[in-house]
């Protein structure tokens, strides 16, 4: 009984970590059909977040609330990690709406830039970042009118881009030699986060060791599974994005904004990134690569689930979780000892976290020949595209 | 050569990389990287070149960085000092630097344009075991020399590289003895899906054989896996009241073992003994000292070692690097190997490979851990010490073992048990025989 | 006989004269080092050519190619273990794990007739496996991607993970086997195989062409283009795209071969996931659909990575990013697609430069026939 | 209910070419289509109507095996085409004209002939086979007569709607079917083009059978045809033009329900 409740709380934990990071990325894919690969990313950007908020409470004035900081952090992780979703959905994404296969490519570009941008950031390129984006959007501002007008506009447009990077990187440079001004916030080193003491210990229930910081993360994810819920099914503007979700033009035609349907709709999936980024800051490291250590078990979960169901999504990240935990710790050996020997050996051979991650995605590949759309696909006659 | 300009770039972290980066791409497509050679500066007779190659971007950087530093540091404390010298003259060293980018396989590409291409005299380089290995048969059917920093499995003696960190018997074995005596007889083995982790598990497992000790589990975690609840259900179960944990998880995955074993009260207040072999002051610094707090480390090098040399060593490094930053034991490995390569040269009065090899064994050098000695097998004498972690992220020394010498080929592993190394030999088999 | 110099024959013998002498004359002009890259860099074009096959012509877009490469790597890369050592002796690294004996799939590898149809038989048979599994169900566009990716992440763990069969993290090394009693790592060798690899990459090239200029090219791209419709003229794409992917699976191997023997080493970094999506990025700037632009993507980017990593590494994942994005938004067809397209002549106009016009119309800009029309006018009126 | 007890005596004569019995189709517990019976004579020529919703395409999309009916079967000369794959059942001598026109854009009009014209599917015949001469001549010839000849060696994504039409119509017929289901084959055609494509359609029957579905209540009028009119997924009835158009139940399917005006 206790084993099972073990198995069972087990599996919830690694679930819950994998729907947390998941739940985002299927708004963003299951609602919009984008394939966001800098997801990652943006938890990684929850995770800094993170690291800022506790460094703000561990001196000072907000010592004392040090204990509450991951409470701060979530909605500051969500603010950032959506303000970047934003952004990236306003200047690449928005021009690549029906491509998936480009926007999967340029959004992998963005995860490798975000990734090198933590690791370079300091002052002084913060500020050469900034002069060049500015720079380049004031430009036409200050040049004459008719320059834009002319048949090499566009190589000029191009230019200014060209002529604000280099001023930026100029800035940079000159900066960087000022040595406060040159110290990267970051590096590329793992930053520490330290989880709040209540978070660090456990409790035992029912037999069962329950680390507070797996029940946090469990607490979190019901709470962003029923919020999202709400939102989509409930408010003015989830029902909004489903109407977008179903029936484009005809949305476009009954006045609702699609544009600025797309953009809350991604928003909203990566701020739920950067709060899948709080979330996994009480259990691993924090360094340049988080992301691409979730990222490809993401896309599983929701590949798994069926695109555009959250149900879905709940399913097959709990069958995930509980499966890794089962063959990864060896339980059936456990459960069941006098296993004939050849049996015995297969279980063996994979009841290590490595070869258990290798049976799980082949399990995964193998179901999806059975059911290719997944746990809950949805039906109906379908545009084929 | 590089423009002057980006020489020594690597060295600070400066935007100016940012703009040669473009530079160099929107300028440079020629096929042959082109520029003049400088003039020797200063009161110099000539230079000689140094390869310098370890990973600067990617998963390794984070470590990596560190021993190129040292490396560097050692580097220009030579040419303070009058650079290398031989035949009388006096030659600077020219750090010539390359990315390891974290991948093996650049490790080899850049290990052969280090040779062909600037033709250097030596490379010092690598971390990881699978690097070393990648770089491995570059340099013997070049027959070239790497200088090696890191501690490893052992297992290995090659004409051609030069080994400066611990072999097992020198770090894991001299712990494991520890940890029996003192700590309790019933091991888990934790380790990241990789060679060193391997194969030092399977040296410990013997040794647990001969000496007495109980092996209770083993698991083996993907590169870069944060997820480590499968490992803490089997650690509890298979030690439930507590026993021995031996680590050798690499990089991200400390921290998530670390943190999860905590929050699960495997702890050492708990009865829990837990060593790591992957784990240096660095490591402390970014895993959190609270989470490891109590552990233990079995390295050649602290930086709290109370000695002048070692104080000399961490205070320089602070002075050129930055006051936040801390000397680990692959740090002064680096460090030291640069020394004992221009000891070696003066030793030889050449810079030539092979003259160096030869006059390398039974260069001695005070390092900042103390006296070493190069041996016949290409490895160094080491001081072995235990270090158990303390809350500013420094290690108590509570165990010192005292300089052993180097074993290549182990003495535990019945496949290799009675092998031995010796370069001084004038055999065909001198990396491996039986005595 | 007249003829045989007319331009139009130049042209079309031009590129072969050119490759021709390029491979004669680099491997005596360049240093054994950059000739050793340029190896490297025009296998992982045969690789390319894959990718565009599958992607540019045929809309399926895998990033998973890695497997197949490093398939092929390791085939080669076991039969030179075997192959430099005395009758009896293992590999040296299985006696590390305490292997006694030749795990039995390492045996066919010792003969060198087999190895060399099994590196890219074996990873065609599993490309082709694989993706008749994938395409049997329908599965395609970023399903098929992220399938593809996750596949690419179970070959990594599990090589990654068999120590005692294959050696895992540190994979096999080449360089210091030999073949023909020559040192592999050594320059002549290396020579050789850089001249090997010019022939198979002309080669690969050849077959490619061949594959999409005919009918069946024609059928790729209708299955690209709108594949429901391919099934209703009667085709079954699965056939074709199965084919298709076998044969991006067989080049890869022949890519992953060439690229093992020229790198020294074959290890399961060739399956990481950026290495597979960095292949895609290749064919993106070269050109997909352009097969050239395959070849010309892989080398030029690569090229440039071992120049801006020699210089400045921390740019190169800022600089790899940009050029992502900026294919995509800005150049979706490539290098090769802009210039085809007229992409420089557009640069020109937009300076004021007269576009350069081949026929008739650079008559008609010449200024004394403006004049003279002019004139003309002049007078009409 | 079982299918047997739904199906028309068997009245015809001639064993029928295509005949659906009790078809049902439900997604999620709509039923798109509700226990369709049809039988079609070979070289018939036959139109069915039905307003929006009715489940035409739906229908055709069971012919031609994209859907796999949830109840009842679909017989070709006799032979089940449930659960055959769709191309297998286009080799079996159905070919199908979509709704909007779809045609591979970036290959040329000869080049789309030439693989519907194509008598071998398989890669390898694609490879190393050559089109043999009466198929290149067929293609001439279907250039010809649907008026491309002067489009056949450009990019067929720069032809016009009607164009685009025309060569998916010929690229049908070059497919040789027996039975050729047509989905609204007028739409945004001019009126001349129409004439000619109902002109066109007669002449294919009789040597084929013909199936189509067309809103353009003046075009089906012009074919001459019997009519068959769906509503929710069944058969309301079936005949000619005329009795058709004054049938109370059509009438008060169309303008009842639906009141597009679209029923002159």
């Amino acid at each position: 009984m206790t084993a099972l409740l073990d198995t069972l709380f087990n599996g919830l934990a690694i679930g819950s970590v994998l729907m947390l990071a998941a739940l985002g990325l299927a708004v963003v894919f299951g609602l919009m059909g984008v394939i966001n690969m800098a997801h990652g990313e943006l938890m990684m950007l929850g995770a800094y977040t993170t690291f800022v908020v506790q460094n703000l409470f561990k001196t000072g004035p907000l010592q004392g609330l040090f204990p509450a900081y991951i409470l701060l952090a979530i909605p500051a992780a969500f603010l950032v990690s959506g303000l970047a979703g934003l952004l990236l959905e306003k200047t690449v994404i928005r021009r690549l709406y029906g491509r998936p296969l480009e926007t999967l490519l340029a959004t992998w570009g963005v995860s490798l830039i975000l990734q090198q941008f933590v690791r370079s950031v300091s002052t002084a390129f913060a500020l050469g970042l900034v002069a060049a984006v500015v720079l380049a959007l004031l430009a036409p501002r200050f040049t004459p009118q008719a320059w834009w007008q002319q048949r090499w506009t566009p190589l000029l447009s191009f230019g200014r881009w060209l002529a604000a990077a280099a001023v930026g990187i100029a800035l940079a440079s000159g900066l960087g030699n000022v040595r406060a001004l040159d110290q990267p916030w970051f590096s590329a080193r793992n930053i520490d986060v330290t989880a709040p003491q209540w978070l660090r210990g456990s409790i035992d229930l029912a037999g069962v060791n329950m680390p507070t910081g797996r029940l946090f993360i469990i607490a979190l994810t019901a709470l962003a599974l029923v919020a999202v819920n709400w939102f989509l099914q409930k408010s003015a503007w989830g029902i909004r994005i489903r109407a977008v979700t179903q029936n484009r033009p005809m949305s476009s035609c009954l006045g609702i904004p699609t544009e600025t349907v797309d953009a809350l709709t991604f928003l909203v999936g990566s701020g739920l990134a950067g709060v899948a980024g709080v979330a996994v800051t009480l259990l691993g490291s924090v360094g340049p690569n988080l992301g691409g250590n979730y990222i490809v078990d993401c896309f599983m979960v929701v590949v798994l689930g069926g695109v555009g169901k959250l149900l879905g999504t709940v399913v097959a990240a709990l069958g995930i979780g509980i499966l890794s935990y089962v063959i990864g710790s060896g339980s059936l050996l456990l459960v069941w000892p006098a296993m004939p020997v050849g049996l015995n050996e297969l279980v063996t051979f994979f009841a290590t976290t490595s070869m258990a991650k290798v049976l799980v995605f082949a399990l995964i590949v193998v179901f999806l020949q059975f059911r290719p759309a997944g746990l809950f696909p949805q039906k109906g006659r379908m545009v084929e595209a | 050569m590089k423009p002057s300009f980006l020489r020594g770039a690597l060295s600070q972290r400066s935007p100016l990389r940012l703009v040669a980066g473009t530079t160099v791409l929107t300028l440079s497509f020629s096929l042959v990287a082109c520029g003049g050679g400088e003039k020797a500066a200063g009161d110099f007779d000539g230079e000689v070149k140094v390869g310098i190659l370890h990973s600067r971007s990617g998963t390794m950087a984070i470590s990596e960085n560190t021993v190129a530093e040292a490396e560097l540091m050692a580097i220009e404390e030579i040419n303070n000092a009058g650079g290398v010298k031989i035949d009388g003259k006096k030659l600077k060293i020219v750090p010539i630097e390359e990315d390891g980018a974290s991948d093996w396989p650049t490790f080899a590409e850049k290990a052969k344009k280090l040779i062909d291409q600037d033709q250097v005299a030596v490379v010092f380089g690598g971390w990881t075991s699978a690097s070393r290995k990648a770089m491995l048969p570059v340099f013997e059917a070049k027959d070239h020399f790497l200088y090696y920093p890191i501690q490893y499995e052992g297992q290995e003696c090659s004409r051609n590289i030069f080994y400066t960190g611990a072999t097992p018997n020198q770090q894991a074995e001299p712990a494991v003895s520890w940890l029996l005596k003192n700590k309790g007889k019933d091991f888990f083995l934790v380790g990241s899906d990789y060679v060193y982790p391997r194969t030092a598990n399977t040296i410990i497992k013997e040794q647990l054989k001969v000496e007495g000790g109980n092996l209770v589990g083993e698991d083996y975690l993907p590169l870069g896996n944060t997820e480590v609840a499968p490992i803490i259900a089997k650690i509890k179960q298979a030690l439930p009241n507590g026993g021995v944990i031996v680590n050798t998880l690499n990089g991200d995955s400390n921290v998530a073992f670390f943190k999860q074993l905590k929050a699960a009260g495997i702890t050492p207040a708990n009865g829990y003994a837990i060593m790591s072999f992957s784990i240096a002051e660095e490591e402390v610094a970014a895993i959190g000292p609270e989470y490891l707090e109590g552990t233990y480390a079995a390295w050649n090098f602290f930086q709290s070692l109370d000695t002048p040399a070692s104080k000399k060593f961490t205070e320089a490094f602070k002075a050129k690097y930055g006051d936040s930053r801390v000397t680990n034991d692959p740090a002064e490995s680096a460090y030291n190997m640069v020394y004992l390569w221009a000891k070696g040269a003066e030793k030889a009065n050449s810079v030539d490979d092979n003259k160096v090899r030869a006059a390398l064994i039974g260069v001695t050098f005070d390092a900042p851990q103390g006296p070493i000695e190069v041996q016949p097998n290409h490895h160094t004498t080491e001081l072995v010490m235990i270090g158990e972690v303390q809350k500013d992220g420094m290690f108590k020394i509570i165990e010192n073992s005292g300089i052993v010498k180097p074993l290549a080929w182990n003495q535990f592993v019945p496949e290799t048990k009675g092998y031995t190394c010796d370069w001084t030999q004038d055999r065909p088999d001198a990396g491996k025989f039986k005595l | 006989m007249a003829d045989l110099f007319s331009s139009r024959t130049l042209r079309r013998a031009l590129p072969w004269v050119v490759i021709v002498l390029l491979a004669l004359l680099l491997p005596a002009v360049l240093p054994p080092f950059r000739l050793n890259l340029l190896g490297r860099f025009l296998s992982l074009g045969i690789v390319a050519l894959g990718v565009d096959l599958i992607w540019g012509f045929t809309g399926m877009l895998s990033l998973g190619q890695g497997i197949f490469f490093s398939l092929g790597g390791y085939a080669l890369g076991m039969y030179l273990s075997l192959n430099s050592l005395e009758p009896g002796q293992l590999p040296e690294f299985f006696s590390l794990y305490g292997v006694q004996s030749l795990p039995a799939f390492w045996r066919p590898f010792g003969s060198p007739l087999f190895t060399l149809f099994a590196l890219w038989v074996i990873p065609a048979l599993v490309a082709g496996v694989l993706g008749y599994l994938v395409f049997r169900n329908r599965i395609k566009g970023v399903y098929f991607s992220i399938l593809t990716q996750a596949a690419l992440l179970v070959f990594f763990n599990f090589f990654n993970g068999q120590q005692k069969l294959i050696n895992g993290t540190n994979g096999l090394k080449t360089d210091t086997a030999r073949i023909f009693g020559e040192l592999v790592g050594s320059d002549g060798m290396q020579r050789n195989l850089f001249l090997l690899t010019v022939v198979l990459a002309v080669g690969a090239f050849l077959l490619c062409r061949w594959l999409t200029s005919g009918r069946f090219g024609d059928a790729l791209i209708a299955i690209r283009d709108d594949e429901p419709r391919m099934r209703f003229t009667g085709y079954n794409p699965t056939a074709y795209k199965t084919l298709v992917f076998a044969v991006a699976g067989a080049l890869a191997g022949v890519s992953g071969a060439l690229y093992t023997v020229q790198s020294g080493i074959v290890s399961p970094q060739f399956m990481a996931v950026p290495f597979s999506i960095e292949m895609v990025i290749w064919v993106a700037v070269g050109g997909r659909g352009t097969l050239i632009g395959a070849v010309l993507g892989a080398v030029l980017i690569n090229y440039a990575k071992s120049l801006v990593s020699e210089a400045l590494p921390e740019t190169w994942l800022f600089i790899q990013g940009g050029l992502f994005l900026l294919v995509v938004t800005a150049l979706p067809d490539g290098l090769v697609g802009w210039w085809r397209s007229g992409g420089p002549g557009r640069i020109q106009a937009m300076v004021g430069w007269p576009p350069v016009a081949a026929t008739y119309p650079e008559l008609d800009l010449d200024p004394a026939v403006q004049a003279e029309k002019a004139e003309l006018e002049g007078g009409a009126r | 209910m079982s299918p047997q007890a739904t199906v028309p005596a068997a009245g015809s004569p001639e064993a029928p070419l295509l005949e659906l019995r009790g078809v049902s189709v439900s997604f999620d517990g709509f039923w798109a289509l509700n226990d369709l019976n049809l039988r079609l004579a070979p070289g018939e020529l036959r139109a069915v109507i039905g307003p929006n919703g009715a489940g035409k395409t739906t229908f055709l999309d069971v012919i031609t095996g994209k859907l796999r009916p949830t109840r009842g079967d679909v017989l070709f000369q006799g032979r089940s085409l449930v659960g055959t794959a769709e191309h297998r059942i286009v080799r079996l001598g159905i070919g199908r004209k979509f709704q909007t026109p779809r045609v591979y854009q970036n290959l040329t009009p000869r080049r789309n002939l030439e693989l519907a014209v194509s008598r071998r599917s398989s890669p390898f015949d694609l490879l190393f086979g050559r089109l043999d001469s009466t198929a290149r001549d067929r293609v001439q010839h279907l250039l010809g007569v649907v008026g491309l000849e002067p489009h056949a060696n450009h990019r067929a994504g720069g032809l016009s709607h009607g164009q685009k039409q025309w060569l998916e119509i010929a690229m049908l017929v070059a497919q040789d079917p027996q039975l050729l289901l047509v989905d609204e084959p007028v739409a945004g055609l001019t009126d001349e083009e129409t004439e000619r494509t109902a002109d066109l359609l007669k002449q294919l029957a009789g040597e084929h059978t013909v199936l189509v579905i067309e809103h353009d209540m003046e075009f089906i009028r012009d074919l001459q045809a019997p009519v068959t009119v769906l509503h929710e997924g069944h058969v309301l009835c079936e005949g000619s033009m005329d009795q058709v158009q004054v049938d109370p139940r059509v009438i008060e399917v169309y303008l009842g329900s639906e009141a597009e005006g679209e029923f002159r």
